[in-house]
């Protein structure tokens, strides 16, 4: 295409020359830019993928995810031991481990830490609020800390590294009202990990430097070590992109599938393309209206273009073979998942209520979700072929939600992300019981008491093995009912300056969330 | 200051209060009218039913509807503009942080807009009629008809990404620290300061986006202007001084500029409003840090409390810019200053 | 001796959607230095645009110069360069105009424009005069034309003033320069009549006593007749008559003067009532052939709808445009 | 009144600036008028999409390109036309509909009823239109319909001065005097004598409003407020356009480019009806 | 008496704005005026002075600040409009500039026709004869205001007055705005249209010459006063007033300059103390200076002319 060649030519390349990566004194400094602001940073308050990035930066938690897979490896916590029943977690704790204002990171700190995000009840508290409570967290001693659980909770430790600890000294003088340092902590950190704030502009730019000192030391070495990292937040994809190729930005995500072809062919530029963990589903309102009707969802799901799925991503991405993503523990291959199939499209629709079509059907979106609206596009493309009209309408994530709360006000269809925070398949099972009905993943209202007994069930398994032959089962029973359009796990994507070392990737983070302990420049 | 100028601004005052109670009625129905559910958005994505009730909580949402209404309402006099339910953050705070920016980009708009505005106005009224007039009147009117969004993207497109002259969004470098603020306008504080570098860097990035807010405002005054212009010219009193032998460039820049610039300045209190508004186009395009930027992203996260922290300080800008206006005319107009 | 001011078959049109309007329509006039001429004539007749002429204020387009020569002291009005043209406003041609409200500026000072006028008339003519001497100059032309406080007055703006004030400040900015001759176009018509008469006595006051060349418009007989010793009558775009003022009105020789005259209502005489002449002013657009005034007079014959009458001397100091006016 | 119209016409065709306005509005509504019979690509007018041809540079199949799931641009700028024009004459005359009877009212009636309509404008005017629009969409969700309501709200109260004004000065125009004199009451007044002869400037404004409230829903639709896939809509096209610059640079231009041409064009006309119906009215 | 009015007041109040003051403009202050049925009476004065004001209480235009109206011998003071509307067919106005006074919208045929519809007359053939009865050839009908002359407006005006067959006719300066020869045209008219109909002036003018051919009698007013009034002649052949007289005085004459009168009228707004015409006035004294203002006694309003 010498066309676009030519563009690119007379657009983007003439200032690349003029510019480097950022430079503080001896050291370098690290500009990485997503779309995504940082408004708060309390990590007991909440988490998406650029917020959690930066808490990862200047916090430590007990353990931590490395990898892909992702495994489980120590950090503040050497070592832990589980009580033979399940419901005792002892860690003990490293001894060099300091916050930043030199002060030990003891067992007393981590309890404070876990009492105040369960008793602030947002954020991260969802995971541990139904099995932990406050006065069943013990520092043993300084460098001892122990957790009784309620009853027994196998996803358990595959929580805890989300669960930051802070300096209970700050945030105690920091206190206002009661609030337990929230409103300080919203732009300050009190932490242990290997950044430190610099300039805190949730809604442009995070300037963090590295903790010289840092107890865990730098993998780098001293020598590669970085002055710092900038986040800036450039919330449109052309701007970022010109700003990777100027070279003003180092390292940049939330990229489009076109970007990547665009981004792919420059020198200098590599990207990293990797398997994610979030998966597309066009969710079901399995109650009321016209989707109630199992075959009408079946048809639906025959007649779906899965395959535009993948050309939308330029190829970046993968179809669910199963309600689990490929890279959670238990999953299978669920045998028959719904391909585009006219045929059997027909059939089923003509088994249903609505055997010439002749409906309309509301797709809805989060606004401003560009893949969402394009797989809108396909949906109603596809959905000619059955006679079914598809009406797509973006609503803010309030919205979408709160309607999504009942089925008498749940679309027909709704596009939803859902990313595991981790490992365990408990986290994904868990969407589909009773207790997730109405939430924005439990917007199906799923249906099957037989399943969610399965699904309590392999939550208090202890035995491996056989907890792995309950979520088969429920994986195919789950196809079976189709809820939802099982659809694809989109890869993530990061276009970075190939000076950049260190990155590593885990599945197990947010969308652009990258790990910034390890990266440094090598120029 | 005398008795009765005080008490003519004490009854604007209160009409302006009175104005903002309208306001606030207004923007707090529209918070209200939306079908969905704000906690959800405090809690957060993955929030259990117990922290979407805690949050639910936290906010008081959990209230009958006059009741937070009179809880925002009293905030409000507190000089309290409530929580945005997405961040948990002060409205208050946020606005504080983010109106400098605005007023920065806004007062170098105005500026651009007066300063080119008049001299084409006046220029475009002594050619009436002739080509550099169409052309002029085209220009004034591309001004009003360029989308915004659409001209923003092609000034990137061209003095940033193909010419490289000058940064594609963005208030500053990321490695440039603003300077300690004095006025919270980064120009006039790095000016203060005698930062002479950080003022340059500062002019490369607000250069883009004032050019493309000023432009509507540009073209309303020189067409007003124009306009004015052209009845001032034609006035008798112009007329007599034509005849009295006085200076002709006289003529033009005073007296006739002088009776052109009273309706100028009725445009510019009015637009000066708009051009607020419109920084929510503005500031999207060029990521600028404003209040702009601000009510558009939260109000398409269906977070409301700070698009009505928003439409407040805009609102409030209006009616000062008139009242200013209306005092300015006092001051030129000497027919209205004593019966 | 050449006359001060000589207008030769002074055509001016204006160019218009409808077409094109035969304002002035072959002026022939001449003025000596020391006359006092009165120019009457009905609404549209062109007295006005004649008046704006001689200081070539008439706004082009749609005013065009179709034929003819405006010359003052020899010199050609109409071909003037900028800069001369400067020199001739105000400080040799000073005009003052109906209205005095509209023809000063609402937002200036009165003294900052009659400074503005001083200094006009100062740098064209090479003299440049430091700022508290044209205020001294501004106060001494006030009091020239009757108005005291001059200090106040300066600092005043145009709407505090009443009409005869402002009046009065127009004559005395029209004085900056000097002039030779002054040109007052209706200046007395927006004006109560008590205060008409204070203005005309002071514009005759100033005649006499600088010596000034008047040449007054006016659609008012009566004030034409207080002030100028010669009268020319216009009637659509030409001039009809040119005579005497006490001869004109004893002895009226075209018919147009004679149904003028007629038309006005006399106060000291109620026994004798007005008659109007039939018939309205005709369009410039598409002027009637001949005599402009064929149609409406009672003594046309067909010669008049066919020959348009010239200028002539009937009666020695007496012209008039008429084919049946009898000596 | 045939002079009337001739003279109208003499003098918009002495004014390069309206010849180009009238132009170009005359075009634009001849492409909403048959839009759909010469469009390429019915088929794309209505979401088929077609992902083999995405992201096609200008071609003779293609003139200005294909968008990012491969429908062709010229064929839904053209029908966007259609949406843009629609929905700002509606959004124009039902701001019109509701803004002008209240303020002839109160220019006519006075004393309180005044005072409650012109206070209720002001207030409603000193909202910033932009972001109440944006805060009203986003509360009742994006799509074309909710922008229209957001707009009609923002947009009355400037006929509401319009005409208010407009009365005002009428009102005190001696032939409405010889009307009262002549026994004619408030209603008579109202419609034969002030109506009419506020309809100038009215045509005037609404004339440039069409274009500005096409700018408007065009503003939404780049803050995606405005219309719903698949309509096609400019502002939604540039909106998504963005994101594909540089190289993808047809997307954003040529949807951009009929905006400007459209509102332009209106601004334009209304520019030269004002120098013609209404010559001594402000122009904001 | 077909219009009796008396102690006619009328104050205006100006807003303040952060500049000026609130202030009180009295327009009107205590004047009465009487007209018999047929009569005409001419009212003088110079801008200012109250004559329009005066007008436009009389017809109820504006609302009275004070005083007490009767037309036809019932008191319309206090009418509300509704009851009004049926007496306006017999009270009309003519205006002074007539380009103003018509509906630029509508053609003269429709002008003359309006009053007619609204009180319920059909219009047919009444309209021709209207035009026909001012002079208006048939073919004027279709016509628009801006293609009439000055003096065919004004005769439309006076068909459209006509139109409900008045009996008083008030005529705000009818002439002012048109050329001599044609306002003599038009005084022609009226002065017949008032012989054949026996309609009543009220006629307003600054022109002493005009209200003099048409008036036979006449009040002078001055800053909302009248100061002297009666017969024509008598008024204008032999004033006492001192400001009628300089009224007289300073018209200028064919062939004689008009005699010059000292200062202007004062501002409405600060009126000065005493009689409002002494700082003008050569005769005045202290009574003049100081004393209330002096009523209208025998016809004239001066505290030295009784």
């Amino acid at each position: 295409m010498p066309s676009r060649r030519h563009i690119l030519g007379a657009f983007a390349l003439t200032p690349g020359t003029s510019f480097a990566f950022e430079r503080d004194g001896a050291r370098k400094v690290l500009v990485f830019s997503g779309n995504q602001a940082v408004p708060v940073l309390d990590p007991h308050v909440r988490y998406d993928w650029s917020t959690r990035m930066v808490q990862q930066a200047v916090y430590d938690a007990l353990l931590k995810y490395e990898g892909s897979p992702p495994r489980i490896v120590p950090w503040l916590a050497e070592r832990h031991e589980v009580s033979a029943d399940g419901l005792s977690y002892t860690f003990h704790l490293v001894s060099n481990a300091k916050f930043h204002d030199g002060s030990t990171v003891d067992a007393e700190a981590v309890r404070f830490s876990f009492e105040r995000a369960l008793r602030l009840n947002a954020g991260i508290a969802w995971m541990l609020k139904d099995f932990l409570r406050p006065e069943n967290i013990v520092a043993v001693d300084a460098r001892t800390v122990r957790f009784t659980l309620d009853r027994p909770f196998a996803p358990f430790l595959s929580y805890v590294p989300w669960w930051y600890i802070v300096n209970p000294r700050l945030v105690t003088a920091n206190a206002v009202d009661g609030d337990m340092g929230r409103r300080w902590m919203t732009e300050n950190a009190a932490g242990s990990g290997p950044f430190k704030l610099r300039r805190f502009d949730g809604n442009a730019l995070i300037h963090l430097d590295t903790v010289p000192e840092y107890w865990k030391g730098w993998p780098m070495g001293e020598a590669g070590r970085l002055s710092g990292v900038i986040f800036r937040i450039i919330r449109e994809a052309a701007p970022r992109r010109a700003a990777l190729q100027r070279r003003e930005a180092d390292a940049i995500t939330n990229l489009s599938p076109d970007d990547i072809s665009q981004l792919q062919r420059l020198p200098g530029i590599r990207i990293e393309d990797h398997p994610g963990l979030s998966t597309f589903g066009i969710k079901f309102n399995t109650q009321q209206g016209p989707t109630a009707d199992i075959n009408l969802r079946k048809a639906i799901a025959f007649a779906f273009d899965y395959d535009s799925l993948i050309t939308i991503h330029n190829g970046a991405a993968v179809l669910q073979t199963s309600p689990f993503p490929p890279a959670m523990a238990g999953h299978i291959d669920v045998p028959g998942i719904p391909r585009r199939d006219l045929a059997k499209a027909r059939e089923y629709l003509a088994r249903s209520r609505f055997p010439n079509g002749g409906i309309t059907l509301e797709y809805v979106h989060v606004q401003g979700l560009e893949d969402a609206r394009r797989i809108g596009l396909s949906l109603l493309d596809s959905l000619r072929a059955l006679n079914i009209q598809v009406n797509i309408v973006g609503q803010p994530w309030t919205t979408m939600v709160s309607r999504g709360s009942k089925p008498d006000t749940a679309p027909n269809m709704t596009s939803v992300y859902v990313t595991p925070v981790g490992t365990d398949p408990d986290t994904v099972a868990y969407q589909y019981h009773r207790d997730s009905w109405g939430l924005f993943y439990g917007m199906s209202h799923y249906d099957n008491p037989e399943v969610w007994r399965m699904i309590e069930a392999a939550r208090a398994e202890g035995d491996h093995a056989k907890r792995m032959e309950l979520y088969a089962e429920i994986q195919r029973r789950i196809v079976d009912d189709q809820p939802e359009i099982f659809g694809m796990l989109a890869n993530r994507l990061w276009a970075m300056r190939d000076y950049v070392k260190g990155f590593s990737f885990s599945p197990v983070r947010l969308s652009g969330e990258v790990d910034l302990y390890p990266m440094w420049i090598d120029a | 200051m005398d008795r009765r100028l005080t008490a003519y601004l004490l009854r604007r005052v209160a009409l302006a209060g009175v104005m903002l109670f309208g306001l606030v009625c207004m923007t707090f129905v529209i918070a209200n009218v939306a079908p969905n559910d704000p906690a959800a958005l405090a809690a957060g994505p993955d929030a259990g039913r117990s922290q979407i009730e805690q949050a639910r909580r936290d906010y008081g949402l959990d209230r009958p509807l006059p009741e937070q209404f009179w809880r925002y309402v009293s905030g409000l006099a507190r000089g309290e503009l409530g929580r945005s339910i997405a961040t948990g953050r002060s409205v208050g705070q946020d606005l504080a942080r983010y109106f400098p920016a605005t007023l920065e980009l806004c007062l170098l708009a105005m500026l651009i807009g007066l300063s080119v505005g008049v001299p084409l106005g006046v220029l475009s009224a002594l050619m009436k009629d002739r080509w550099v007039d169409h052309l002029t009147r085209i220009f004034a009117v591309s001004g009003i008809a360029l989308p915004p969004f659409w001209f923003g993207l092609l000034l990137q497109l061209t003095f940033a990404t193909a010419l490289g002259w000058l940064p594609t969004s963005g208030r500053l470098s990321v490695m440039t620290e603003p300077p300690d603020p004095i006025t919270g306008l980064l120009l006039t504080d790095a000016l203060l300061r005698g930062q002479w570098g950080v003022f340059g860097e500062g002019l490369s990035y607000i250069l883009l986006p004032a050019i493309v807010l000023s432009f509507p405002c540009l073209a309303s005054i020189l067409r007003v202007n124009r306009a004015e212009m052209v009845e001032a010219l034609r006035a008798d009193y112009v007329m007599s001084a034509q005849a009295h032998g006085v200076n002709p460039w006289r003529i033009v820049c005073v007296h006739a500029l002088r009776n052109a610039m009273l309706p100028t300045l009725a445009i510019i209190g009015l637009r000066w409003g708009w051009m607020m508004s419109s920084t929510v186009l503005v500031e999207t395009v060029f990521d600028w840090p404003g209040i702009g930027l601000y009510a558009v992203s939260s109000a398409i996260a269906g977070d409301f409390k700070p698009v009505m922290g928003v439409t407040l300080i805009i609102g409030l800008n209006f009616m000062a810019a008139n009242l200013i206006v209306d005092l300015l005319y006092g001051v030129l107009d000497p027919r209205l200053r004593e019966g | 001796m050449t006359p001060l001011l000589a207008i030769q078959d002074y055509r001016l049109a204006f160019d218009g959607f409808d077409g094109t309007a035969h304002v002035l329509d072959g002026i022939d006039l001449q003025l000596r230095a020391g006359d006092t001429l009165g120019v009457v004539g009905e609404s549209g007749c062109g007295k006005s645009v004649l008046a704006r002429s001689l200081l070539r204020l008439n706004p082009s387009p749609p005013a065009r110069v179709v034929s003819g020569q405006i010359r003052f002291e020899a010199e050609d009005v109409l071909a003037m360069p900028p800069a001369r043209l400067r020199a001739l406003r105000g400080r040799r041609i000073a005009m003052i105009f109906q209205d005095p409200a509209s023809h000063l500026n609402p937002l200036l000072s009165i003294g900052t424009q009659m400074e503005d006028a001083i200094r006009g008339q100062d740098s064209a003519t090479g003299r440049s005069r430091p700022r508290h001497a044209a205020r001294a100059h501004a106060a001494a032309l006030l009091s020239a034309v009757g108005l005291g406080d001059a200090p106040r007055l300066l600092a005043s703006h145009p709407h505090q003033l009443s009409g005869g004030m402002r009046q009065r400040v127009l004559i005395a900015m029209a004085l900056a320069g000097d002039p030779a001759l002054l040109v007052a176009d209706e200046p007395t018509t927006a004006l109560d009549v008590t205060v008409q008469a204070q203005v005309l006595a002071l514009i005759a006051e100033l005649v006499r006593a600088r010596g000034l060349t008047l040449m007054l418009i006016s659609h008012d007989l009566g004030v034409i007749a207080a002030a100028c010793a010669r009268t020319v009558v216009m009637y659509a775009g030409n001039i009809v008559e040119d005579a005497p003022t006490a001869a004109l009105l004893a002895r009226p020789l075209h018919p147009y003067t004679k149904g003028l005259l007629a038309a006005v209502p006399e106060l000291d005489r109620p026994d004798i009532r007005p008659r109007g002449i039939p018939g309205g002013i005709p369009s410039l657009r598409a002027p009637p052939p001949g005599c402009r005034f064929h149609p409406r007079c009672d003594r046309a014959t067909a010669l008049c709808a066919a020959e348009k009458p010239a200028l002539r001397e009937a009666i020695p100091g007496r012209t008039v445009a008429c084919h049946h006016a009898e000596a | 009144m045939g002079r009337k119209f001739r003279l109208a016409l003499w003098l918009l065709s002495r004014s390069f600036a309206s010849m180009l306005g009238i132009a170009l509005v005359v075009s634009i509504v001849t492409l909403a008028l048959i839009g759909p019979w010469i469009v390429p690509y019915p088929d794309h007018v209505a979401g088929g999409i077609d992902l083999a041809n995405k992201l096609q540079p200008p071609s003779a199949a293609h003139w200005f390109g294909t968008d990012e799931v491969g429908l062709d641009i010229l064929t839904r700028v053209i029908i966007g036309a259609r949406v843009s024009l629609l929905v700002g004459v509606a959004i124009t005359l039902s701001a019109a509909a509701i803004g002008v009877p209240l303020g002839i009212l109160a220019g006519l009636l006075g004393g309180p009823v005044r005072e409650a309509i012109m206070r209720l404008t002001d207030l409603f005017l000193s909202v910033p239109g932009l972001v109440l629009a944006i805060a009203l969409v986003a509360a009742l969700g994006a799509g074309i319909v909710n922008a229209m309501i957001a707009l009609i709200l923002v947009w009355w109260p400037g006929y509401v001065r319009l005409a208010e004004s407009k009365a005002l000065s009428i009102r005190s125009e001696p032939y409405i005097e010889a009307a009262r004199v002549a026994g004619a009451s408030t209603a008579r007044i109202l419609w034969r004598h002030v109506l009419p002869n506020s309809l100038s400037p009215l045509i005037v404004k609404m004339s440039m409003d069409i274009g500005q409230a096409i700018l408007a829903v065009a503003s939404l639709g780049f803050l995606g407020l405005g219309a719903r896939p698949p309509t096609p809509e400019w502002g939604a096209m540039i909106s998504i356009a963005r994101g594909y610059l540089p190289e993808w640079w047809w997307y954003a231009i040529f949807p951009g480019a009929f905006i400007y041409a459209a509102v332009l064009g209106f601004n334009l006309l209304g520019d030269g009806l004002r120098d013609i119906l209404d010559p001594k009215s402000n122009r904001g | 008496m077909l219009l009796h009015a008396t102690g006619l007041e009328k104050t205006y109040a100006t807003r303040a704005t952060a500049f000026r003051r609130a202030s009180r403009v009295a327009a009107v202050a205590g004047v009465d005026i009487s007209l018999a049925e047929g009569g005409a009476l001419g009212l003088v004065g110079e801008s200012g002075c109250g004559k329009s004001t005066l007008a436009r209480l009389l017809l109820r235009l504006i609302p009275l600040s004070a005083g007490r109206i009767l037309f036809e011998g019932r008191d319309i003071t206090a009418l509300p409009e509704a009851a009004l509307r049926p007496l306006r067919a017999r009270m009309q106005l003519i205006h002074q500039n007539p380009s103003a006074a018509l509906d630029p919208r509508l053609s003269v045929a429709e002008v003359v026709a309006e009053p007619l519809r609204i009180h319920g007359h059909d219009p047919r053939g009444r309209v021709a004869s209207l035009l026909a009865e001012v002079g208006l050839p048939g073919d004027f009908l279709h016509r628009y205001p801006h293609e009439l002359s000055g003096g065919q407006k004004q005769r439309v005006c006076i068909a459209r007055a006509l139109a409900l067959a008045p009996r008083l006719l008030i005529l705000d300066e009818p002439t002012s705005a048109l050329d001599v020869s044609v306002q003599a045209q038009v005084l022609e008219l009226l002065a017949g249209l008032r012989a054949q109909r026996g309609l009543a002036f009220l006629f307003i003018s600054h022109n002493l010459a005009v209200v003099r051919q048409v008036c036979e009698q006449v009040a002078v007013m001055y800053l909302g006063r009248v100061v002297e009034q009666g017969p024509v002649d008598a008024v204008l052949g032999n004033p006492r007033h001192p400001y009628t007289q300089a009224l007289l005085a300073s018209v200028p004459r064919l062939g004689a300059a008009g005699v010059v009168v000292v200062g202007e009228a004062p501002n409405p707004a600060a009126p000065p103390p005493g009689c409002p015409f002494h700082p003008r006035c050569a005769t005045a004294q202290e009574a003049c200076r100081n004393g209330p203002p002096p009523a209208l006694r025998n016809g004239v309003a001066c505290h030295l002319a009784q």
